[in-house]
């Protein structure tokens, strides 16, 4: 799998990029390599249903942000860090911080299962009576759909909160005396 | 919003009618091949963002489409929570898939109430996210209320 | 484990964006990848190696697949993201109204 | 209707409704009101139909949605704890649903706010039942996002503001929780709670164990508003309106933070003081910093709405204390204090923001004499405070005696003085507020204010009333919702068996 090597690294590389550019729009342009990065990484771990929403959802993500960039200003805030030599002593803190956190991180992943021998408990069974009890070819599909189907409900609702979540934030009168005003003034 | 050039005019005439059967055909057969209501719903979305993007659209269509699309997604959402209510109904469990053994397997009408929520997830999906564009970025109009 | 160690380094370089970036985009930029880096471990956590993807082809014959459940949980938590995403670009386009500016620095009308 | 079947209903009503009203709010303005409080009424009715199903000795329900058995499907697990949240998520919810039909005029966008009102409760509600951890995850979402559009529903700029640095917070807290829920699944396959409770016994204390329980109790802590997350609250409660900012710190904070932290403590991870008394030690002293610098905040603050942010950040300490205390008594009086809390701290947010529409002034100084203009209200007020402060005959008092005599009873005297001590410095703050708002003063004209509509009275007396009941009758609540709660928090591992024995 020495691809999926090469797709992390590129992936970080990109990351570094959509955090460091001083140009929004270039930002937004490193996210969405890291977005398909991400839906060819779906693919190569023999996931077609997640590259396929992957891809689209990262068209969409990259027209919501550019939709909201070209509305307002593509310049990043430019700041000045003068580098002082004061600073040494926070960056020492974070680095040890950062140490720390890594060999703790490095230490609790030893125990998980080695990459690409999943202990499949649960999904075993979903694999075995999938078909038969829910009449689905899609596993995928009978698993969101049937076997947890109060989940795909959920999400449903989280998407419908979100719209109307928009909808409530963009309107542009929240209270009724601006409105008034503003009608006044038409 | 004005339109775009006339040459991703008429491209985007072509691919729209394409790309919208192309994520309905992803959603009817969610419980076949890999896709289903969530990719489905997106690329239908994508399909009417980018017509309203080529095309560029007059206030008061805007303001027509997005009453449109939240009827349409608040019926995908009902359809799903009734879907729900079948099973209830029938006397099981809430969300119980009462039809799994209708129709044979592989086939496009099979897996009992799977391919009625994908259809339901599919329509609140492409709603849902027709309607985020309308408020994020494209509409010009202001929503007063 | 390596692919592992990979998304948290990610997760965390999302994290860095949000905790330290003083534009909103910028921030919003670092959700996005810090989701993108937990679905990535939700499907590392269920790729078998030398399985196929979940697809029945013949009625009944059951091959060596991979895990389903976490690409149904991932499918979830991408339409999450995008959602949390949106909102979240929704109140930036109104603040940026409002401030005029995107630093979040300079976003200081609430005191304390 | 089978005794089992309510329990779905308690997320399917809400949802109903919420798809619902903005399908027909545009044909007709007053349907947003009329599903809303209907859907309040109904939840309250389950919910007090589940306590009295449980209170006649079922241990728990659990409900196997879609008719999967445990492991493979999702289970609803209706415990007594459930059964505890439940109630106190739509005790609150019902009055502030009343407040907001009058509270909302200046408004615009009703059929939004009630929307996202039914999201708000539909996900509470999938929290505190939910038996599956990813399922609770994506309630604790709905949940969220629909608070983070209720805090900056007036559209000014201080409310995007605060409503933006709210949810960056609680969405770096969303995916913390989701990174765990991912780490844990990789370790464990399974994501059932039960199922999973039983892999991490067999597991042990293992370097694994604490990194991904420290992961889960950073989500918690930024959603429970400990101290050092608790930055939002403040912003939050300043803009959010009056009903949302009831439902905020009396319910939100309670069930997102407290409720999961202890679901996942308990019963998922399977500790308990004698077993991992470190832990426990940590909980104590996170509770103490938080009660410490919720009051010293709250002390010097003009603007009460800030200064009740303030006191919920103290109060959640007070909570956390008990749960760190770790024996019957502490718990006891912890989840006691989650009741007591939710409906007083409810109520003066409520009885204060009515005193600002009325009299149109939001610092402390200016309003005097207000018992004899607005007598209801003023009053509310008052016992409300008395509450908080913890006065006999209330639901606080009961509360802060229980989590002190558990302090005593683990041996930790100093603990059980310090508790004590703090609680005078709630009374410090409070007693302030009193004075100078409300007992007439000679030089103060008292400031022409008419009392406020009766719905937003009766929102006022009925948790007023709640916090009497809970107060006056602790007796019989005790006996059966918060102790069998506490029992099954308890229990630790016999939440396993209840699930997948059952």
């Amino acid at each position: 799998m020495v691809e999926l090597y090469v797709l992390l690294v590129a992936m970080l590389a990109a990351a570094i990029v959509a955090i460091e550019t001083k140009e929004l729009l270039a930002a937004i342009v490193a996210m969405g390599i890291v977005g398909f990065s991400v839906a060819i990484g779906f693919i190569m771990v023999q996931a077609p249903d997640l590259a396929i929403v992957q891809i689209v959802v990262e068209i969409l993500a990259v027209v919501f942000f550019a939709a909201v960039v070209l509305r307002t200003t593509s310049k990043d805030t430019t700041v000045q860090i003068r580098v002082t030599p004061v600073m040494i002593f926070p960056t020492i803190v974070y680095g040890c911080f950062a140490l720390l956190f890594a060999v703790l991180v490095v230490l609790a992943f030893r125990e998980l299962p080695s990459f690409g021998s999943p202990l499949m408990r649960v999904a075993s069974d979903y694999i075995a009576v999938g078909m038969k009890q829910t009449g689905a070819a899609n596993l995928v599909t009978s698993v969101i759909l049937d076997f947890r189907a109060y989940d795909t409900l959920g999400e449903a609702v989280v998407l419908f909160t979100a719209v109307v979540g928009v909808l409530t934030v963009v309107r542009q009168f929240g209270k009724k005396e601006q409105l008034d005003k503003a009608d006044k003034e038409q | 919003m004005k339109g775009m050039s006339a040459i991703v005019q008429t491209v985007s005439r072509l691919v729209a009618g394409m790309l919208f059967l192309f994520g309905c055909y992803i959603i009817l057969h969610g419980h076949l091949t890999p896709g289903g209501g969530f990719a489905g719903g997106v690329i239908v979305a994508a399909a009417f963002i980018l017509q309203s993007l080529a095309f560029g659209s007059v206030e008061a269509t805007e303001q027509h489409r997005y009453t449109f699309t939240s009827v349409f997604e608040s019926m995908g959402g009902l359809g799903f929570v009734l879907i729900g209510f079948i099973g209830y109904a029938a006397g099981h469990e809430f969300l119980r898939n009462v039809w799994a053994s209708f129709g044979e397997p592989l086939r496009l009408v099979s897996a009992g109430t799977i391919p009625l929520a994908n259809i339901a997830i599919g329509m609140k999906v492409g709603a849902g996210l027709f309607a985020i564009f309308l408020a994020l970025g494209a509409s010009r109009f202001k929503m007063k209320d | 484990m390596v692919p592992f160690l990979a998304c948290v380094l990610l997760f965390l370089f999302g994290l860095y964006a949000v905790l330290l970036k003083r534009n909103i985009i910028k921030i919003i930029i670092g959700f996005s990848i810090m989701e993108y880096a937990v679905n990535l471990f939700f499907a590392f956590a269920g790729f078998k190696r030398g399985a196929l993807a979940p697809i029945i082809t013949e009625v009944g014959v059951v091959k060596d697949f991979v895990d389903p459940l976490p690409q149904a949980l991932v499918l979830t938590s991408i339409v999450i993201a995008l959602a949390t995403t949106a909102l979240m670009l929704a109140m930036a386009m109104r603040i940026y109204e409002k401030y005029k500016t995107f630093d979040i620095t300079e976003i200081r009308r609430l005191k304390g | 209707m089978q005794d089992t079947n309510f329990v779905p209903m308690l997320v399917a009503v809400p949802l109903l409704g919420a798809f619902l009203i903005p399908l027909l709010s545009k044909l007709w303005k007053g349907f947003a009101d009329l599903v809303g409080n209907l859907v309040g009424v109904i939840l309250l009715g389950f919910a007090i139909y589940g306590v009295v199903t449980l209170s006649t000795g079922t241990p728990g329900i659990v409900y196997k949605m879609g008719g999967w058995l445990p492991p493979v499907g999702i289970t609803l697990v209706y415990d007594s704890l459930a059964a505890l949240v439940v109630l106190v998520i739509n005790l609150v919810a019902l009055p502030a649903l009343l407040f907001s039909t009058r509270y909302l005029d200046p408004y615009t966008g009703r059929w939004k706010y009630y929307t996202l009102f039914m999201l708000l409760l539909a996900g509470l509600n999938g929290i505190a039942i939910s038996g599956d951890m990813f399922n609770m995850f994506v309630f604790i979402e709905i949940s969220a996002v629909a608070s983070y559009a209720l805090v900056a529903f007036g559209t000014g700029a201080e409310e995007l503001e605060a409503g933006f640095k709210y949810m960056v917070m609680g969405e770096v807290g969303g995916l913390s929780l989701l990174f765990a829920i991912a780490m844990l699944y990789a370790k464990t396959s399974t994501l059932n709670m039960a199922d999973m409770s039983q892999a991490l016994a067999s597991m042990g204390h293992t370097p694994f164990f604490w990194f991904v329980l420290a992961t889960l109790l950073v989500g918690f802590a930024i959603k429970m508003a400990m101290v050092p997350f608790h930055s939002w609250l403040p912003d939050a409660h300043l803009s959010a309106p009056a009903p949302v900012s009831a439902m905020l710190s009396g319910v939100f904070v309670k069930v997102l933070g407290i409720y999961a932290m202890a679901r996942v403590v308990f019963n998922v991870f399977g500790l308990s003081r004698p077993t991992a008394p470190g832990f426990f030690n940590m909980l104590v002293g996170f509770g103490l910093v938080s009660i410490l610098v919720g009051g010293l905040l709250a002390i010097n603050q003009k603007n009460y709405k800030r200064l009740l942010a303030y006191s919920t950040v103290s109060q959640i300490g007070y909570i956390l204390l008990g749960f760190g205390i770790g024996n019957y008594w502490g718990v006891v009086g912890a989840l006691f204090h989650v009741i007591g809390h939710a409906a007083t701290k409810g109520l003066l947010f409520l009885a204060s923001r009515s005193i600002e529409r009325a009299t149109g002034s939001r610092e402390l100084g200016e309003i005097g004499g207000l018992e004899k203009s607005m007598p209801v209200t003023a009053w509310s007020y008052i016992l409300g405070t008395m509450s908080l402060a913890g006065a006999p005959p209330f639901a606080g008092f009961i509360s802060k005696l229980l989590i002190i005599l558990g302090a005593v009873a683990s041996k930790m005297y100093w603990l059980a003085i310090v508790a004590a001590l703090f609680s005078t410095v709630t009374l410090g703050y409070l007693v302030r507020v009193i004075s100078k708002v409300f007992i007439g003063r000679k030089d103060v004209v008292p400031t022409p204010a008419a009392e406020s509509p009766p719905m937003i009275l009766l929102a006022l007396i009925m948790l007023v009333a709640i916090a009497l009941v809970f107060g006056v009758a602790f007796q019989p609540v005790l006996d059966n919702i918060v102790q069998p709660a506490a029992e099954a928090l308890f229990g630790g591992l016999a939440y396993a068996r209840l699930v997948l024995g059952g």
